[in-house]
């Protein structure tokens, strides 16, 4: 694979990005309002530490990447963001996250709350074993929304790019729809409780081309009004969508560390870290 | 049982069943006998009366504990298989009535209220229809239930007519929690066999005892056992001794 | 890294390749294994088959004697008084029984299935790992006391201290002394099946759910008790089985007493005290008040049936819409 | 917004305190189960603890109460169980497996499963009828330890049968389906990754049915097990009593130091009913803490 | 996008496809013995009909893969060449497949020969709940390996990029192993009976470039000795690795069909069908 060539197909993909997202790109970002922060977090599973020091700050209304190699600790971090790793026995973390200015892993905090306001759709399809409809209804359900559920439903449906493939089956089992549609339904699933910010575990890594598009163009979209958090393999997407990235290594002790974190496109066209450089260009594609 | 003559003493294996109530009896007796006759196995059951005899009578035991005589069909049902067997008296049981100790008011009570609280029809409902100077509660009864031989016995000597009785009383095969429900219900009033709450005892206890088995040595040596030596035993276990004539007419047909 | 590591390991492992002789003797192995678990399964149906031949003969030697309208309509049961002169007409009419064992099964099932289930839910939610490993085999021992123990603890204690301080008037025999302690008897039927159906939901549902916003009542009730509810109902249903078929405590605690009454207060029998009070006391066998248990257990035999045809037909729908 | 966002904080603090108070309800009904077995502990240790000793355990079976011991019944029982298990365990799980992994969907197996259920509620006095009918009388096994094992098994079958069922149920259909497509044979899909994953949910069913099977009485009374018994059996075709009858009978009797017997039995009976679960547990808790991942 | 720079990339990828596979674009190919093949297969879980139709001819010692939108009915067709959707209450096929002549669905068959020879990677990992090494071994146990089984988990491990991620880890869970991790676990359990065909449903979906490209390096060696059908979102994996390319397109009624079959290099530079044309160009990247 040819480094430059790679690199030229960065910068077109910058090239060819919405227009009304360029100016998202200026240095003036650097002022923008910060929603959820680490600052030197680190987490144990068990005795294993798999992430060290990680400091990042995640802007609002934007889309902020974390990109790294498989096994850093990526899906570690993003499930720290709604305290979601709480559920693992062995699991500890040092240091402070905040969300809005307070640590949620403080004291007085509820995790349900910091939950709906975070949303995530997760790594692997997790679809409860109940019809399409019920998924989705799920989170309007126990949040005690108020506006006709259907509507709700049929709402998130559309925007994750699954209706029409589900509008005749809303009341079939949900294990019965394929890798690719129930990961669609969790994307439905999260959207349906309209949180403060989305947390995206590879949202597209099941998804054809038509549909990651869909589901990139509702990112934007979402954007406009919240802050969206998504780990991705793809370096494209990464480019494509992302304002912000952060970029992710295992030290030698295989612990995940953050070695870059800025502005997109500088994160790809002028990293400041060799590893960034070699990881991105060195492999992309 | 199977018999092998073996060493100076007996030995072989001696299996009976039966009435619940003669089984202290028996395990006293068993319990002697095997310290005499170490080589001796005498195990015992408790199937009931009903269910004694039908194993006694299928051959499946040497002798079957019974509190009250065997019944024609079981008669029957044993000659049906080439059964024959023998019946000897151990003990006595006795029949208590009983109230509950809380009840301050009941010291004695007549045959004659007895048998009207307890015959069939009876319009006794609560104490003061015994006795208008008694409490309005309503009395709750208690008794063995109708099969058992204390019924029999019962409603001969009180009501006059054997199984002759009122059917609305807690029943049960198990003195035991007669005796614990009568002490948790202070309106209780009950009657059940045991000696050694009263002195009035007039109901047999009885071992029937197959005569093919009482050929072998180690079966005729038990049961001879059980009549002389197991005589205080029954004493000790709660029951009454048979008079010397009975023990004397079992002890003539052991061959 | 790369191919060359890979051809370090050495010489590529092979895997021996099977030959027809080895397929074959494989799908003999398969298909004896299959006959063998087929059988396991089958002596379920030999039992069954092995219980309606041991009591058929004496029950229909019974409805010789007794009209089978009679019996199943008939509201007292009086059985065996006739046999003396001047006794009291026989009754054989299986009312009072039938309601003294719902009323026993039920009492049981109103307090074993909310305390099992609820504990079940604490145990595989909220408790820690090692709290679980605990408290489980401890509610466990519940299930192996000896049923005379219980039926003793149901009348000197529950009847005596609890229910007769609360209620004066009841005696000390009553159906509801006998169907709290069988109902704490098969909490731990429930509790263990449960929590074990509740555990095995994956965590990708929990997770699932808390991160839609939901509390821990919320995921305990709406995630992961419907996606093990084929395990919950079937430990309901293995519960109240075990409830009607109870005998020990019902005979020592419930009275034996056949009322048709729907009062829990009172004193009752239900079928299987009656089938104990029988054959453990001094009935002839071959008589007709001995046949009577026959009777009994089949009706027994044959009410369980039937409530186990309808469940299993609910479950079945059940079943397709969570699976 | 803020007027919706002030109505989910309300909800929200609605919602936090139904699930304390759920969670509350939880621990109570989880206490009450424990409270219920804590009594009756406290109740029997005060009244038998003082019997136990091992004189008590290591006598025959006597008219004095203080000369009279466990030896034959607590034999009985170990072998009872041990019987009980070797028959239960292998034919319960190998039904469960048969209908969960091999059986056709079709009206056999549907009879079969509506049979078993039906099975678990049948009266264990009637488990003792057949038992007297089949293994007593038709295989003339007469009234030995091995009579009563295999009545006690067909009695706990349904149990064993219907706990693993479940327990193979809740296998998540992917394991299968990546044993299947690395070439194992259905048994070998089965028996090297359905069973161990669904081996705690097993055990649960085991401790139940062992645990039924070694407090009941009844059918044993039916079948014409004995009580008096001065020997402890020597091989499946002895005569044996067990624990609960010689209880049973203790507690029937009118004089209290029998009563103190009884209590001093089911101590002991709890402490074999315990070490048999131990093993169990210890098991159990092993397997579930690696399923739980 | 602009479709005739994707075009480009396209055919760049080949330009820069490692050499010794560039000979199996000739049309020399076209001749080449067919492994597994379909004809008229149909497919239908319950009422729905999955697949209709369907006719394709695997050849051995080559790469083939399977493209088309979510929900089309890839992984419905792949389950079927090694029988994994007998599993599947309600599944149903018609049709013949043949797998070296002989048909899979036919009598006297043994499925679990078939799936011995035919290794399968799921679209959702799917570890056992076992130890690391556990997972490895199961298939050379099951199949009666013999030699040492240490060195065949470590060499599976290795092949599939894992090797050095999991060395100090073997005994542990699985499922305690990140999501990339998972699925490179999945690809060495189905490595290690080395298989004559290799089913792969989305291999790389969950994987990062690096351990992406390794798997892919992994399928060109492999694929010298043995036949291999992928199914793919990533167009551009479809275009570096694959040597033949299926696409699947859905029908009205929502059941899937074969649209355009032929060598990779034509069908995505000169295909057949308009509705190829437009998958690949309009949605290529
Ligand atoms: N077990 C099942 N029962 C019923 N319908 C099913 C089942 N599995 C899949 N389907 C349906 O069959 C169709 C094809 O599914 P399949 O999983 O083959 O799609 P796919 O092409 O692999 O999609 P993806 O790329 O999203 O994984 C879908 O409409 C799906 O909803
Ligand atoms: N529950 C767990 N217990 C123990 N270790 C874990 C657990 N989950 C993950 N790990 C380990 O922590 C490290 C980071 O895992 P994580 O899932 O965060 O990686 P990731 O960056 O998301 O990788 P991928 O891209 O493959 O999903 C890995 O080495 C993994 O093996
Ligand atoms: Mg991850
Ligand atoms: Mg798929």
């Amino acid at each position: 694979m040819m480094h430059e060539q790679l690199a030229d197909i960065v910068a077109e993909r910058f090239v060819t990005r919405p227009p009304e997202l360029q100016i998202d790109l200026t240095p003036g970002l650097q002022r923008e309002e910060t929603i959820l922060e680490t600052r030197g977090l680190s987490v144990w599973y068990g005795g294993f530490q798999a992430l060290r020091d990680i400091s990042l700050a995640v802007p609002g209304r934007r889309i902020t990447a974390i990109i790294g190699p498989s096994g850093c600790g990526k899906s570690t971090l993003i499930r720290c963001f709604n305290r979601m790793n709480d559920l693992i026995p062995g699991f500890r973390v040092e240091g402070e996250l905040l969300f809005e200015g307070r640590n949620i892993y403080g004291r007085g905090i509820d995790p349900v709350d910091v939950r709906r306001r975070i949303g995530m759709v997760f790594q692997k399809p997790n679809p409860f074993p109940k019809s399409v409809y019920e998924n989705v209804a799920f989170g309007a359900r126990v949040n005690g929304y108020v506006g006709k559920l259907s509507e709700i439903v049929e709402r998130a449906l559309r925007r994750a790019a699954l209706w029409d493939e589900v509008k005749d089956k809303l009341r079939q089992n949900a294990l019965a729809l394929s890798g690719g549609q129930q990961q669609r339904l969790c994307i439905a699933r999260a959207l349906a409780i309209e949180p403060e910010v989305i947390l995206m575990d590879e949202p597209c890594s099941a998804l054809d081309p038509v549909a990651t598009l869909k589901i990139e163009d509702l990112m934007r979209e979402l954007a406009e009004r919240y802050a969206i958090v998504i780990v991705t393999h793809n370096m494209q997407q990464a480019a494509r969508v992302a304002d912000y990235s952060a970029v992710m290594m295992m030290a030698e002790d295989r612990a995940g560390e953050m070695i870059e974190f800025g502005p997109t496109r500088q994160v790809f066209t002028t990293p400041k870290e060799k590893r960034t450089e070699d990881y991105i260009t060195g492999r992309f594609g | 049982g199977d018999n092998s003559e073996g060493g100076g003493g007996l030995s072989g294996t001696i299996v009976g069943d039966g009435s619940s109530t003669v089984f202290p009896i028996s395990e006293a007796v068993a319990e002697e006998f095997g310290k005499l006759e170490p080589d001796v196995r005498v195990v015992v059951g408790i199937s009931g009366t009903g269910g004694g005899f039908k194993k006694f009578c299928n051959g499946e035991t040497d002798f079957s504990d019974a509190s009250r005589p065997i019944k024609d069909e079981e008669k029957e049902a044993c000659a049906n298989n080439g059964i024959e067997f023998v019946e000897f008296q151990v003990a006595f049981d006795g029949l208590s009535v009983m109230v509950n100790p809380d009840n301050d008011f009941v010291e004695c009570l007549t045959v004659d209220e007895l048998k009207r609280i307890w015959e069939p029809g009876s319009t006794v409902d609560s104490w003061s229809d015994v006795r208008p100077e008694w409490p309005g509660e309503s009395i709750a009864l208690y008794g063995p239930d109708t099969d058992s031989g204390t019924f029999d016995y019962f409603t001969e000597v009180i009501v006059g007519e054997e199984d002759a009785s009122r059917p609305d009383y807690t029943a049960s095969a198990d003195d035991n929690v007669l005796v614990q429900g009568i002490a948790g219900d202070e309106d209780a009033l009950g009657y059940f066999g045991y000696a050694y709450y009263v002195e009035n005892t007039d109901k047999l206890k009885l071992v029937y005892v197959r005569k093919d088995a009482l050929e072998q040595p180690e079966v005729a040596e038990f049961m001879r056992f059980y009549l002389t030596e197991g005589r205080p035993l029954v004493a000790e276990v709660g029951y009454v001794e048979a008079p010397e004539s009975a023990y004397q007419e079992g002890l003539d047909l052991i061959p | 890294m790369g191919v060359t590591d890979i051809e370090a390991v050495g010489p590529a492992s092979r895997i021996r390749p099977r030959g027809p002789l080895e397929a074959r003797l494989r799908h003999g192995r398969e298909a004896a294994i299959h006959g063998v678990l087929f059988l396991c399964a089958f002596v379920s149906i030999f039992t069954t088959l092995a219980i309606i031949a041991t009591l058929l003969e004496e029950t229909i030697g019974f409805f010789g004697e007794v009209s089978i309208i009679d019996f199943l309509t008939d509201t007292k049961w009086i059985p065996g008084l006739g046999g003396g002169p001047g006794g009291l007409e026989p009754h054989f009419g299986i009312l009072p029984l039938l309601s003294g064992t719902l009323l026993v099964a039920a009492g049981a099932a109103v307090v074993a299935l909310p305390v099992g289930l609820l504990t079940a839910i604490f145990l595989s939610e909220y408790a820690p790992e090692w709290l679980r490993g605990i408290v489980k085999p401890i509610l466990e021992v519940l299930a192996g006391i000896p049923t005379v123990v219980l039926g003793f603890f149901a009348l000197t204690f529950v009847s005596e201290d609890i229910i007769k301080v609360l209620f004066p008037e009841t005696k000390i025999f009553n159906a509801a002394s006998a169907a709290i302690v069988v109902g704490i008897m098969i909490i731990p039927m429930v509790s263990s099946l449960s929590e074990d159906a509740m555990s095995a939901v994956p965590r990708s549902l929990r997770e699932g759910a808390y991160a839609l916003g939901a509390t821990k009542l919320e995921v305990a009730l709406r995630v992961v008790v419907p996606a093990a509810l084929s395990g919950i109902v079937a430990s309901f249903i293995l519960a109240i089985s075990r409830a009607i078929g109870e005998t020990m405590i019902v005979t020592l605690a419930a009275g034996a007493t056949p009322n048709l009454t729907w009062n829990p207060l009172d004193s009752i029998q239900t079928m299987t005290a009656y089938i104990v009070q029988v054959s453990l006391g001094e009935t002839a066998q071959g008589s007709l008040g001995f046949r009577t248990i026959f009777a009994v257990g089949m009706t027994l035999f044959v009410m369980t049936l039937t409530l186990n045809v309808i469940s299993q037909y609910l479950l079945h729908r059940f079943r397709e819409v969570y699976e | 917004m803020t007027a919706a966002e002030a109505g989910f904080r309300r909800r929200l603090f609605l919602r936090k305190a139904t699930a304390v108070g759920f969670a509350l309800l939880c621990i109570l009904a989880t206490s009450l189960g424990i409270a219920a077995l804590a009594l009756l502990l406290v109740d029997i240790t005060r009244e038998g603890v003082g019997r136990v000793s091992w004189d008590f355990i290591n006598s025959f079976p006597s008219r004095k109460p203080e000369q009279a011991g466990i030896k034959a019944a607590l034999w009985g029982t170990i072998w009872m169980m041990g019987l009980t298990a070797s028959f239960a365990i292998p034919i319960g799980v190998g039904a469960a497996v048969y209908l969960e992994e091999y059986a056709p969907r079709n009206w056999l197996t549907r009879v079969i499963q509506t049979n078993i259920a039906n099975l678990a509620g049948v009266p264990s006095i009637v488990y003792g009828i057949l038992g007297l009918a089949l293994f007593v009388r038709a295989m003339s096994l007469e009234r030995s330890v091995l009579a009563g094992s295999l009545t006690m098994a067909l009695l706990v079958l349904p149990i064993v049968i219907i706990a693993s069922q479940e327990a193979l149920r809740a296998v998540p259909n992917s394991v299968r389906e990546a044993a299947y497509a690395v070439g194992a044979s259905r048994w070998q899909v089965v028996s090297r990754q359905v069973l161990p994953a669904a081996f705690p949910g097993i055990l649960t069913g085991i401790i139940l049915a062992l645990s039924r099977a070694i407090g009941e009485t009844a059918p044993l009374i039916m079948i014409g097990a004995l009580l008096f018994v001065p020997f402890t059996p020597s091989g499946p075709l002895d005569r044996f009593t067990v624990l609960p009858m010689q209880i049973f009978n203790w507690t029937s009797r009118p004089q209290p130091e029998f009563r103190e017997n009884a209590a001093a039995g089911i101590i002991v009976l709890l402490i074999v009913l315990l070490t048999m679960n131990a093993t169990a547990v210890i098991l159990r808790n092993r397997f579930q803490a690696r399923a739980r991942q």
